[in-house]
């Protein structure tokens, strides 16, 4: 068992490799350098979508705006009011988290199709805002000259690689919250919200809170994808706070798989990839797109991730548990095989 | 008195589902709410466990009022119930489901978990311990891997006790626990309940199978309408007038005995 | 266990995953630029709502490339086909500058024309520090040349060179006072109504209630037109999308308003004619129609729009400028004796101006290219129509 | 004064093109429990068609409206059975990615079909009539009673007609519904042909005052969500007087406040709205 358990964390370790020595596989490729840097940032916002959607099942739209009021506090702290990036970093995670929080106290009485739709609004409105606050947010004519990460002893940020061993770091903590998430005691509260409100409840779970708590995370983190983007592109324009990065977000999640460790990552990387594929028919990209999210949907909900961890398991179930038959229900007075295969319950 | 209940009542849009109930539940002991269809049982559990609010009447729980609490807060006194139709993480194993509920009495935060407090390692390592003990108290430890969805129905019975188990609560309510098993299962099951109450912990149960009630229970609860016609030991409900005659009232159109119980109901019907 | 489930599938993941990102990398190889292929890039919207904004620009560009195909570009001795390759980029500053640099480093682009002020800004950041590239600036927003950038050239005339003769025509001229604002409230209509308000007031005229509105996002505009009316306007500024602004005139003069209108510079006159009556438009002031010009290529260039691109709609100076900003780029080229570096290519572009070929001389060809970026041309005029439906022309200083 | 009246009209039949995409929607809410984010999208395709049979195929303007709605029935029904009907048991997560990707696709589709220039829809109802001392146009008081004389009939249909009588049965108790032979499997079909046959009439409508384009359906599908929600989820009632208000209020809102005001309205009354109600304001509470 503890053989399994190792192969598990195999896959995980390829891809943390694989984003480890990209800049060195991908030297003088600034260019897809820059596609790795934009998609961790994005990565980083879909960690956070993942804990709302993926820990308690609700559909938040609204997350595109968050990003955005990540986008737009580094942004305009860092030029109009010449605060340091770190500075910036830091405004950007708290106003998104209070944000946040204060946009659950009214959405979270909602529920399930109100909720999305409500967040929807919320996300239209902040970008209304971002877009038509001329004199603060400079409109459509976008913020120009966002700083980079003041250099910290001999790391200097203005060099690309640098400045993505940076994001790195962000991203692994956004994937190990993840994965504390889904192994602790926190997280199994959150996937008992998902599964059953009522149940979740009846076991002493307060519903209310958790998904407050974890809908406040979630802006958080969206928050500091959004920062990290506005700084990483150095121009920002409305459109990094729209609905349809929205709806960009949730395709990564998606295709990643929800409420995963690594499906954030995984599918942030994978669908820009077939971005980049499909670069030369953009414009007509999602009448072969289109379907494929259809299609997702209905066959492979859970996403890349999930599938696999749910082949994994039919498999490691098959050579596990062959012998075992469901034999009739235990009687109650004989214990359970001490012999049982130790139990992990993880 | 472990539990107080007092004048309870609940209105739906002018119809009384609850009214005026007062009834108590003595430590250690089961106490059983029978009642036809429609009498009422199923609102006056989701009224004491706080899934209602109640139009008025008090419940009182270990000498504190915990009228009107919220459902979770109810669960956190110690409190637990399990559903009529059995509810489960259907997509979780087993041993997730029983997990989950160590991990809702869990004080454990976010931060405890992120940066492995000594606090979170022993939460971690109580909660893993409770969880095979519990799997094994109520006998289905050999399924903790298996998919709660899978598994058979009276497996999900058993797990959903488990799971309110784990919660560590002074009082259990289960809610027709009986239902949709075999004869054989109720029997088990019965005994499942006696070792429940063994381990310190009350019980309440909502039950159609009078075989498995009169067997069981200490004192009886019985509703009709939404109201209480009757409340005591078995012996003496059984020989009260009222209650035969609502018995059969209700079972008019099928034949009914008071050994056999009424006829089980048809799943999903509400209160 | 599981919901760590292991998974021995997951390794394949992560390979799948790296060998999407080598296969995305495959494509850069290079080579082909040595194999007498210059690639012009393009990124500009070509989905979404700009979509046919876009479509213009890179008809000129595509037009003028089959042009210099046809004619041979030969540098240093050598000779070369160009190319165009354009992506999309929905209008978005961050895709602009994203594309850009795939364009440079994947396809070997050394310009890379794109049309919008954002996108511009947004590959300003990059194009002399992460990359190298001159930015073709389609854009009449002059501060993508002021921020002291040497690879940017503007293609665009400057709109505040519209200011002056749009208020001399109207207030000097008739007499108007009082403006009313019914432009798109784009950033670019912002702009545009910003520095005509100033100018107006400046000039002793008031300026009325702001009704400008989202083109691109409004369900039925009646209403601000009724507004902007109800203040009794002499001259309204209106603009965005020619479409649209077609049918905002078409509303003010429907709801019975007579005064005449100030056209922002994004429309033009050629397609409004196309979309509302004709008559609807007396008494306006805009840009000069491409067709109107007496250029040596003026007439060619028209023509080989109607054949190559679409006889559906005219011609218009998203298509011509970049027509002819093309030709001056690659003229460029050919005097610096070098297509891969930038810089060396904007140094030869002044003197370029006075080389290119006739054929590449449509509609204000630029006479010079100062030191900031900006191709001035002696030959820029603006329309005027007046209340009988004639076009009057008048001169413009690019400032 | 005048102005006020003429806003009155303008209201009025921005209102009355808001009422028949809603319906649509909360239609299909009702009896599918599905916000489908497709719905702006199915608009705009009912635009082109009637574009597509006005112009192209020579057919009067009103016929040209009609076969719009007939063809995009056809699309709803596919949609229904290729999209949602796959996806009725899953969480309604999964319907919302799954209708955007429906969205994209025909934003897409148009585009590669019909280019992404803006069109400009003629209509043969020109001229204008005085009312009340001022000017409105007759494809404004088209769109009015046209919108009118469609919920009137879609209002006898739903109440008067076995096949409408189904679909109410199935939106006010599935179960119930199923229990005594309605089959929701046609009922389904039938929500979407319904929705998508209105959200044409009213994109016929309003095409010729507005412009064709692609992405023209995300702006109106916003403000329908709006309504719906306004009016209650399901409530087709709640529909005609969501539509008529924000109709009014953004016209109002833009001639006596600001054009931003106009624009911004709709996502303020609905945050106010789901703040107070969270269910929105016709709806009965909902019994738990």
């Amino acid at each position: 068992m503890k053989l399994t358990f190792s192969i598990r964390g195999v896959g995980a370790l390829l891809v943390a490799a694989a984003l480890l020595f990209a800049p060195l596989i991908l030297a003088e490729q600034n260019y897809l350098l820059r596609v790795l840097i934009t998609g961790i940032t994005y990565a980083i916002a879909v960690y956070g979508l993942n804990i709302i959607l993926g820990f308690t099942g609700q559909l938040s739209l609204a997350h595109g705006g968050f990003f955005g009021i990540g986008v737009y506090t580094m942004g305009l702290l860092t030029t109009d009011y010449d605060w340091s990036f770190w500075g910036a970093l830091l405004a950007a995670i708290v106003l998104t988290t209070v944000v946040g929080f204060l946009a659950g106290l009214l959405a979270l009485r909602t529920r399930e199709a109100y909720f999305a739709v409500f967040t929807m609004a919320l996300g239209l409105i902040i970008y209304m805002i971002i877009s038509r606050w001329e004199d603060v947010t400079h409109a459509y004519s976008g913020v120009l000259g966002v700083k980079l990460p003041e250099n910290i002893g001999p790391l200097d940020f203005s060099e690309p690689a640098t400045y993505y061993y940076l994001l790195l770091v962000f991203l692994a903590a956004a994937a190990y919250v993840t994965y504390t998430l889904r192994v602790s005691n926190v997280g199994r509260r959150l996937l008992a919200i998902r599964t059953s409100e009522d149940l979740a409840s009846s076991i002493g779970i307060n519903v209310g809170l958790n998904k407050q708590l974890a809908f406040t995370a979630s802006a958080g983190f969206a928050g500091l994808g959004g920062a990290l983007f506005a700084s990483a592109e150095g121009f920002i324009g409305p459109n990094s706070s729209s609905i349809d990065l929205t709806f960009e977000l949730l395709m990564f999640l998606l295709v990643g798989g929800v409420a995963t460790v690594m499906g954030p990552i995984v599918g942030t990387l994978l669908v820009l990839a077939l971005f980049e594929a499909f670069q030369d028919f953009q414009a007509y990209r999602f009448i072969l797109l289109g379907p494929v999210i259809i299609a997702l949907v209905i066959y492979a909900p859970q996403g890349l991730i999930g599938r696999l961890n749910e082949l994994t398991l039919r498999w490691k179930r098959r050579r596990a548990a062959a012998p075992k038959t469901p034999a009739g229900p235990p009687d109650s007075d004989s214990p359970a095989d001490p012999n049982d295969e130790k139990a992990e319950v993880r | 008195m472990l539990m107080q209940v007092r004048g309870l009542s609940k209105t739906f849009g002018g119809l009384h589902a609850v009214e005026d109930v007062s009834f108590d539940i003595a430590e250690g002991e089961i106490t059983a709410i029978i009642g036809p269809n429609g009498a009422g049982k199923s609102t006056l559990f989701n009224l004491i466990t706080g899934f209602y609010r109640p139009t008025a009447g008090s419940v009182t729980f270990k000498a504190k009022d915990i009228t009107g609490h919220p459902a979770h807060r109810t669960a956190q006194a110690g409190v637990a119930r399990t559903f009529q139709t059995t509810k489960l993480f259907e997509h979780s194993s087993i041993a997730e489901n029983v997990l989950a509920g160590c991990a809702a009495g869990s004080r454990s935060t976010l931060i405890d978990a992120v940066f492995r407090t000594p606090r979170h390692r022993r939460e971690e390592k109580a909660s893993m311990d409770k969880t095979l003990e519990l799997l094994e108290f109520t006998g289905i430890l050999e399924f903790k891997d298996e998919i709660a969805a899978n598994v058979p129905h009276e497996v999900q019975k058993r797990a959903a006790v488990a799971l309110a188990l784990a919660t560590e609560p002074e009082l259990l309510l289960l809610d027709e626990p009986a239902a949709g098993i075999t004869e054989d299962e109720t029997a088990r099951f019965g005994q499942l309940i006696r070792q429940i109450v063994a381990r310190g912990v009350t019980v309440g149960l909502v039950e159609h199978k009078m075989s498995l009630i009169m067997s069981l229970a200490d004192s009886i609860l019985v509703l009709d309408q939404g109201r209480r016609i009757a409340w005591g030991t078995p012996e003496e409900v059984r020989s009260d007038p009222r209650v035969i005659e609502a018995y059969l009232g209700a079972g008019s159109q099928g034949s009914t005995s008071q050994e056999d119980g009424i006829q089980e109901r048809t799943p999903g019907q509400g209160a | 266990m599981s919901q760590k489930s292991r998974s021995t599938l997951r390794p394949l993941i992560a390979l799948s995953t790296v060998s999407l990102l080598a296969l995305t990398s495959c494509g850069n190889g290079g080579g082909d630029g040595e194999g007498g292929t210059i690639t012009i890039g393009v990124t500009g919207p070509q989905s979404g709502g700009g979509a046919l904004y876009g479509e213009n620009v890179e008809a000129g560009i595509r037009l003028a490339i089959d042009e210099l195909n046809e004619q041979g570009v030969t540098i240093d001795g050598e000779e070369y086909t160009v190319e165009m390759r354009a992506l999309d980029d929905e209008y978005q500053p961050n895709a602009a500058a994203t594309n850009a640099q795939r364009l440079v480093e994947q396809d070997d682009a050394s310009v890379v024309f794109i049309p919008h002020a954002g996108g511009i800004h947004a590959a300003q950041e990059i194009n002399t520090s992460r990359s190298d590239f001159l930015i073709g600036a389609y854009s009449s927003d002059r501060r993508i040349i002021e921020r002291d950038n040497e690879l940017t050239f503007m293609i665009s005339p400057p709109f505040v060179s519209y200011s002056e003769p749009f208020i001399r025509i109207f207030q000097e001229e008739q007499g108007a006072e009082r403006l009313g604002l019914l432009a798109t409230a784009s950033e670019y209509g912002q702009q545009w109504t910003t520095m005509i308000t100033q100018d107006w007031e400046d000039a002793g005229g008031e300026v009325l209630s702001n009704n400008n509105f989202d083109y691109g996002a409004v369900s039925d505009f009646a209403s601000s037109v009724a507004r902007t009316l109800s203040d009794d306007p002499d001259v309204i500024l209106v603009g965005g999308p020619s479409q649209t602004t077609a049918l905002v005139i078409e509303e003010a003069r429907d709801q019975g308003y007579e005064g005449g209108f100030m056209i922002m510079d994004q429309a033009k006159f050629e397609e409004l004619e196309l979309f509302t009556d004709p008559e609807n438009l007396n008494n306006s002031a805009g840009v000069k129609p491409v067709a109107e010009f007496d250029d040596p290529g003026t007439d060619s260039l028209v023509e080989r729009f109607a054949e190559d691109i679409t006889e559906e709609r005219p011609i218009t100076a998203e298509t011509s400028l970049n027509f002819q900003a093309v030709a001056l780029v690659v003229k460029a080229m050919e005097i610096a004796g070098t297509h891969e570096d930038p810089a060396a290519i904007r140094e030869a572009m002044p003197e370029a101006a006075a080389e290119v070929d006739d054929v590449f001389r449509v509609s204000g060809f630029p006479d010079e290219v100062t030191d900031e970026g900006l191709l001035i041309s002696d030959s820029l005029e603006g329309a005027y129509r007046d209340s009988e439906g004639n076009y009057e022309y008048f001169p413009m200083d690019i400032e | 004064m005048t102005l006020f009246v003429q806003q009155f009209f303008n209201g009025l039949s921005l209102g009355g093109v808001y009422c028949l995409a809603a319906i649509g929607l909360t239609l299909v809410f009702g009896v599918l429990r599905i916000p489908n984010l497709a719905h702006g999208a199915l608009y705009m395709v009912g635009a082109y068609l009637t574009y597509f049979f006005l112009t192209s195929a020579g057919v009067p303007y009103i016929l040209a409206i009609a076969l719009a709605a007939l063809v995009l029935a056809g699309i709803g029904i596919g949609m229904e059975r290729v999209v949602f009907h796959p996806l009725r048991n899953a969480p309604h997560t999964h319907h919302m990615i799954a209708a955007a990707g429906a969205m994209f696709f025909l934003h897409s589709l148009i585009q590669a079909i019909w280019g992404a220039d803006f069109r400009r829809m003629e209509s043969p109802i020109t001229g204008r009539v005085e009312i009340l001392g001022t000017q409105v146009s007759w494809q404004r008081v088209t769109i009015v009673i046209t919108a009118v004389v469609v919920l009137i009939a879609l209002t006898w249909f739903i109440k008067r007609t076995v096949h409408g009588q189904s679909i109410e049965a199935v939106e006010q108790d599935r179960v119930g519904a199923s229990l005594v032979g309605i089959n929701p499997n046609r009922v389904s079909m039938l929500t979407f042909g319904l929705a998508a046959a209105l959200v044409a009439v009213a994109a016929g409508l309003v095409a010729p005052i507005n412009l064709l384009y692609p992405t023209m359906g995300d702006v109106i599908m916003v403000k329908v969500f709006a309504i719906i929600i306004l009016g209650g989820l399901g409530s087709i009632p709640g529909a005609i007087v969501g539509g008529f208000t924000l109709g009014m209020a953004e016209v109002m809102a833009t001639t006596y406040v600001s054009a931003v005001a106009g624009e911004v309205i709709a996502f303020v009354v609905l945050i106010l709205v789901l703040a107070i109600r969270p269910t929105g304001l016709l709806t009965k509470a909902v019994q738990r």
